[in-house]
């Protein structure tokens, strides 16, 4: 499809700027003219052209709205249109951020709220709002640890990962000046205890667990782990990308963790966007709570307001106070659920995993064989043996029946990973559907490789060059229009 | 209303096949004396009526003013009708990331397009698909600068953004670099000497803004060659997006990476977010920039489609050793900048004339007020600097007219008490600075 | 902003190929004098900021109630947030009638979908895919009737809305066709015996509404049986789409044709229009009933597709002996109700319930009032007349709170004078009903 | 695909009822029970299997926003966005009809307006704004002539209507009681002035024209034309479906039209949502405005209201006051485009026409070879001769390449009619690549008519079965949920 600078024609536009009301002073007049521009190189198309071109975009891509989207580990459930248009309210979009105490009342209640509903439902002493998505919040809670530590005049050194971890958990930790050790995971896809009794050591601030884990299983040793991580004087860090496992049903809190970082685009169900605007809250024990990113929200009386002095903050990760807008449709999916709803999300998107698994078991590989939570982890290695079939492959040909492929090659500790994450919102008709499409390509596998490696055959392009990509890297395109 | 489609047939037959009895049975791995045995305390669930008129109160708490003198940072725009028609497509909000690139062909293309648009706005070769904001974005650049060139130094001038400097602080701080503030002349513009005295062989990098946050284009050209001298690289961000449309980009003038707030592209206030972070730098940091980069290649067929490409930039290969942990970052914010920037075209230039020529009819108009007076000479956007008699009241009675003020600079800079930042848009008329007038003259 | 793409080029290159040198060769057939000299009297063009800004401006000049108790044949129900989605994806909203099928499955589905709806909520076989309004619906459905059975009179109890009569009368006059207007008994439902009276063998159909614009439940059963022994249609129409989900269907009770209004289901008040004319009959018509159709059919290979069908009674082939002239109807209304409905499924009955409580609860606490009474003795759904002492204050006071009142009857039914027809549904609450109480009382 | 009644589950929903504030009173205790239902059988469905459905539902389904829609007489030119955005403010959609008009004065001003500015682009004295498409406002267009004729107590019965005319012309004359009698075209597609002048009789009311024609045509002798209508009494009506040719450049009440009814939905840009909302606004000449429909608008000083106390109007066409919402996009066009804007529409429509026109008239019979108006009319004959391709099968084969077919096989009297109107909203490279594409089938026709006559090939489903579904009436689906 052509670019819209292609479609660009000299003189054309999708737009009129407003004659001026005021006097007209020539920029030029006042502005060195070696600090301006001579004009901006930007399309010129018309609205018609401007509005096919994104059209015919749209329709190149694929949403939940779409179709089932089982991709592990970024929950992508049913986003309710209801949020959509609340979060479209202009008494929430058109305000801006350092609008007075006065005007803002509604935001600053809708935000305070949010933090006291996230500390209810995972038993922290109280949540930052500011980070922008999950690896922002993972470093906001890892800066927390470190300035509890500094204020303390502890030196630490090193934070444990588990060799399972979500990439950003490391990145995280080392974008916090730490030194990354790796945790080895045990038989059973959990943490290896005696690797952690060892590592675990005074220099040591913490354990950034994932929990369950990035296989979708629960740890189930957590207090033998909370107890080593805080014997030491470590934190446990929960790493809360997967929290839609466990609402209602238990709180990090309670189970020993310190600190938590939350990912509302997943389990608040605030759509992605296509890979953003997320939102990552992060929610700390008591002892923690001094450090949290400025400014904190404070309630008086009935009203709200900004409090700016916390000497023991971090001080700031983003400017202003957070993706305000997203967190407006976490609180109405909260509130529209409720806690009953909160707990039955959990436990359906805990079934509807352990379904998927159930099903496709006898077909593929299963990773670790017991009960899973919100996600189940085969491995590919079968089909690779048997027919040269890879992963990739499957997720391929997945995308012919009309399916978006599970995340794959994740965790790294599963050769040819498919993880699978159904989600709560989908019904059984729709597992059942997406189960016997994953069967049918196993027998592909065997009977016609050939097809699934040529796969997909069906999509606007097919399978597309990665290596060439990143040799000849095109990252912006050099043409004259 | 919760969104399970289960009947209680269905719930049977599932577990039926998984094999238990109760929903618990699915939680055994949960220690016992964990287990939640009550319901979480929260408000209980409500229907989509109920819950659609809770919001609309809770909204109504705001107030939304006529008119607004505040920029710093967040500005206020017209958003063209098309920006929100493209990304309400629910193809695009309801997608993730576009790890499959043959389903995402629409997303991936968009951002190669934006990411080229920004390039050429910001005088860069390569621009990323987004950071979290404009303040995270410049606190990335300065630990890539220290990182790739293996110092420990940050300068940054005081007349960048508070915020930007606090994120840089907070980010330099977890790494162990030491930053340092170097003060601005009387002018408003950056002190020269001052800055590069403080430039030397352990300094990464300088952050400056233009225009900074008191509305002030800065001379960036003057600084980069002795910069880069000194083995340092030059970050030059903006505050305001919509300047690009008439100032010369950066990178023209010697900037190593281009940073800065995106919002004023077709994205709403919000409240302070969600925004984007610009993120643009010369070719030699194309293997090294921070983010999604979005690449033309071709399919099997030769046909040229686009998919995310220098992955092992990324914390998901790279791991600890990835320049940065970002993963999500503001992608559909970054659409609605697309959107805004082809709706506009080369229109934006014009608007941007616009916005200048509000600001400054406001900067003339107050300066003819008693007692107030405009505190820098050098030239300004569409943000400048008021002195004024008791800004706090000035503010309040603005306030009371349902309008928001200017920045009251005091609380960051103890030379600027008295002080007031204004900005002007094109949403602002002729008629709204005469009401503000009246407003401040009015007891 | 005109909407014209061409560049300056672009039309020089166009009027090369087409041959003319100024763009008024093209217009050489109009007779010279009457070619426009001047550019019309026509406010100047804006752009989208100022248009926007001027039309936010009109739409605040209208004032929107908190509370409504006006229904009268327009009502004010909840919208789940669904049905907007659906009707904003471009595909539908932007494409003309469905005459290209293979591009069409989409609009030709949802509409084959809303039909079998509707059909099931009026208890017809046959339903069309809409028309204009309520109103000219009936009128259609009578006219049909005169025409297919050769008759020339038009039986229409008063109970029916009054504007609803005035288009048959309309309608009628044009076709030549005398309507005979039949009374309600004091209970408020029709007058049986006046009513069965009237129908001769001159008469083709017998109009009645229930829940009648009284907000009455008829009983329709009993007079349509006589109908039929005369000869004559009967056409069963009702004002609240939503009584649909509690009351028994016409089509189960004897009407040969079900019309009414729509707007119920999903689609806004928006000062009167656009609605849908909800058009439903039984088997015999359905080589009769007017406008779209939309029918199952399969393609070259077998596989299930939609088509408009059944086109031979239409317009633009039958031309002056179509039955109807209704080329566009109501499509994109008739889809936000399909949504709706889908929407709301089974839970419709519920809907319905909440209705019928709180226009009681409402009727029980105006009753409460000194010299307050319920006017008719016959059930409703969720609409009742009262009379009261000086409606006209009433309904001031309650504007003053900035509240719309109750409907003054006294203009169409010089019987009623003194009396108010409220409505109550979902919307409103136990504390909207006790403001409303205390503002009515208040002096 | 499925039907929504084939998804549908006992016990699933997309929505949940409030619960009740006031009292519970059960139907059944009032209302007598013979006159309840016992349930509702509508489909049960999850909202996200909704949004799917309509979803898939859309992708299914053409527009504007999708691509080039050259359908002649619809004008399907853009839709500009910002119209959608002002029609679907509160203010303009959540006021109810009855409001008093103190709480309306927003609306009221925005419909008297929309009436001045329609008056004084045609020319008339007045316009209503009731009708709710076209064919309603011929209706009520010819009922105002008719309501004339009775006030003065003469008796006409005929309405004459030229062959070219759109089915709803005479459908309309008919539904008013009036005979019909149809004026034949003469040789260069312009109306048989001697056959005019032979029926123009005392009897006839008036002439039914559509200038410029179904052919895209200007009635040249159109002086002549309303001399003759005129000269026996009769009125002299437009049908305006066409007025996108001329606005700006002559106005019909000038030319000595008596009534015009309109198409905001085509001329005016709102958008047609698969077959409307529309709206047909009724302009009148000074002697016939006392016979438009109730209620009027009338302004008071600064304030408006409305006016029933019109004896001799019609009476009404339809509840409360028209598609007033359609208005509200129609009126934003009007303010957006400006005197000269709606010139320059018309004109480039007009040039539009004349260039796809030039471009395929070696390609295509051209029916009337002279300058056209806003569309130009070819005809199939050449290809069913060569190929025996027709012109459907061309239709469908533009399917092929991506684009909305023109109107085919009308006008009647243009055999294997090809009706193209491209509109002003469209650029050079618009109209050259569908000209392109129409040689290339053109070509296709005679060398592979077998590729034509099967097309479409690409579309979700292939050529549909109009007589099974006309011979089997399926409208209504009988299974069972
Ligand atoms: C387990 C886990 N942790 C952290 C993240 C990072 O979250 P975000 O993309 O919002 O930064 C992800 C996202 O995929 C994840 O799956
Ligand atoms: C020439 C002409 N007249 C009248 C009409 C009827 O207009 P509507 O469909 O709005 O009733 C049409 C619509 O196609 C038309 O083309």
């Amino acid at each position: 499809m052509e670019l819209i600078f292609e479609k660009s024609r000299p003189g054309r536009g999708a737009t009129t700027i407003p004659r001026s009301d005021v006097p007209e002073v020539a920029a030029g007049s006042i502005i060195d003219k070696n600090l301006l521009r001579e004009e901006v190189d930007l399309p010129e198309v018309a609205e018609v052209d401007l509005i096919r071109h994104y059209t015919q975009l749209s329709k190149r891509n694929f949403g939940v709205d779409v179709g089932f989207y089982p991709l592990g580990s970024c929950t992508m459930k049913y986003n309710p249109k209801i949020n959509e248009d609340i979060s479209r309210l202009p008494g929430f979009t058109s305000l801006h951020p350092y609008a007075p105490a006065e005007f803002s009342q509604g935001s600053l209640q809708l935000m305070y709220e949010t933090r006291q509903y996230l500390s209810e439902i995972f038993g922290m002493a109280d949540f930052a709002l500011q980070p922008a998505a999950g690896a922002h919040g993972e470093l906001t809670g890892i800066m927390v640890i470190k300035k509890f530590f500094e204020k303390k005049g502890e030196k630490r050194s090193q934070i444990l990962i588990p060799d399972a971890a979500h990439g950003t958990n490391p990145a995280s930790g080392a974008l916090c000046g730490y030194q990354v050790v790796t945790v080895r995971s045990n038989s059973e896809g959990g943490v290896d205890i005696d690797h952690l009794r060892e590592l675990m050591a005074e220099i040591v601030a913490g354990l950034m667990l994932t929990n369950p884990n990035t296989l979708g299983l629960f740890e189930r040793n957590i207090e033998q782990v909370a107890e080593i991580v805080h014997s030491r004087g470590g934190f446990l860090y929960c790493d809360g990308a997967n929290a839609n496992a466990f609402m209602g049903k238990t709180r990090p809190g309670d189970l020993g963790f310190d600190v938590i970082q939350l990912n509302l685009h997943k389990t608040f169900s605030t759509p992605h966007g296509c890979g953003g605007p997320g939102s990552g809250p992060v929610g700390v024990g008591e002892k923690l709570v001094p450090h949290l990113p400025i400014p904190r929200i404070v309630k008086r009386g009935d009203s709200y307001d900004w409090d700016y002095d916390c000497p023991d903050s971090i001080g700031r990760v983003r400017a202003f106070y957070g993706n305000f807008n997203v967190m407006v449709k976490a609180y109405t999916y909260i509130r529209s659920l409720g806690p009953d709803g909160l707990k039955r999300a959990s436990e359906i998107a805990v079934l509807n995993a352990n379904y998927v698994k159930e099903r496709l078991k006898p077909h593929y590989d299963l990773a670790y064989d017991r009960v899973c939570m919100h996600e189940c982890v085969f491995s590919g290695n079968r089909q690779v043996k048997e027919s040269g079939v890879h992963t990739s492959d499957i997720a391929k040909r997945l995308l012919d029946y009309g399916y978006h492929p599970p995340t794959i090659y994740f965790p790294m500790i599963v050769p040819e990973a498919i993880m699978i994450e159904p989600n709560e919102t989908e019904s059984k008709e729709t597992l059942d559907a997406f189960c016997d499409t994953m069967i049918a390509i196993a027998h592909e596998a065997k009977e016609n490789p050939d097809l699934v490696k040529s796969a997909p055959l069906t999509t606007p392009v097919r399978r597309l060059d990665d290596v060439k990509a990143a040799r000849e890297p095109d990252v912006c395109w050099k043409g004259r229009m | 209303m919760d969104y399970v489609p289960h009947t209680p047939e269905d719930q049977k037959k599932i577990m039926e096949t998984v094999g238990i009895r109760t929903i618990d049975d699915l939680f055994t791995d949960i220690p016992e004396k964990y287990k939640l045995k009550n319901l979480l305390d929260l408000p209980s669930a409500l229907s989509e009526q109920d819950v659609s008129a809770l919001m609309k109160g809770i909204g109504n708490r705001n107030t939304i003013p006529p008119i607004t003198l505040m920029g710093a940072g967040a500005y206020y725009h017209y958003i063209p009708a098309v920006v929100g028609h493209v990304i309400s497509r629910s193809e695009f909000y309801t997608a993730y990331t576009p790890y499959q690139a043959e389903i995402s062909q629409g997303i991936l293309q968009a951002i190669y397009e934006y990411q080229t648009m920004i390039a050429k706005l910001t005088g860069m070769q390569v621009a990323n698909a987004s950071m979290y904001d404009g303040a995270s974005a410049m606190a990335e650049a300065a630990v890539l600068a220290a990182k790739t060139l293996n110092r420990t130094r940050i300068v940054v001038i005081r007349s960048v953004h508070p915020e930007y400097r606090q994120v840089v602080k907070t980010y330099a701080w977890a790494n162990g670099y030491e930053v340092i503030e170097t003060p601005y002349e009387k002018s408003g513009r950056m002190n020269r000497d001052a800055l590069l005295e403080a430039v030397d062989d352990r300094t990464a990098a300088v952050l400056l803004q233009s225009p900074n946050f008191f509305g002030i284009v800065e001379d960036i050209a003057s600084i980069a060659s002795d910069v880069h001298a000194k083995g340092a690289l030059l970050v030059s961000g903006f505050t305001e997006a919509t300047s690009l449309g008439i100032l010369k980009p950066a990178g023209d003038m010697g900037a190593d990476f281009v940073v800065g707030e995106g919002q004023a592209f077709g994205n709403p206030m919000n409240f302070g977010g969600p925004y984007l972070g610009i993120f643009a730098g010369t070719d030699k940091f194309l293997r090294k920039i921070p983010g999604r980069l979005a690449g033309a290649t071709v399919d099997r067929e030769g046909k040229r489609g686009f998919v995310l490409t220098l992955q092992t930039r990324e914390q998901h290969i790279r791991r600890e050793k990835a320049t940065s942990n970002i993963c999500s970052n503001e992608a559909l914010c970054a659409l609605a900048a697309g959107v805004y920037l082809v709706c506009l075209g080369k229109n934006l230039k014009k608007l941007a004339e616009l916005n200048f020529q509000k600001a400054h009819y406001l900067k003339e108009t107050l300066s003819g007020l008693t007692g107030w007076e405009s505190v820098f000479s050098a030239p300004v956007y569409n943000e400048f600097v008021m002195r004024c008699p008791d800004p706090k009241t000035v503010n309040q009675k603005l306030e009371n007219a349902g309008i928001i003020g200017g920045y009251e600079l005091g609380k960051d800079y103890p030379d600027l008490k008295e002080c007031l930042l204004f900005c002007a848009t094109e949403m602002m008329t002729k008629d709204d600075i005469d009401r503000v007038v009246s407003i401040i003259m009015g007891s």
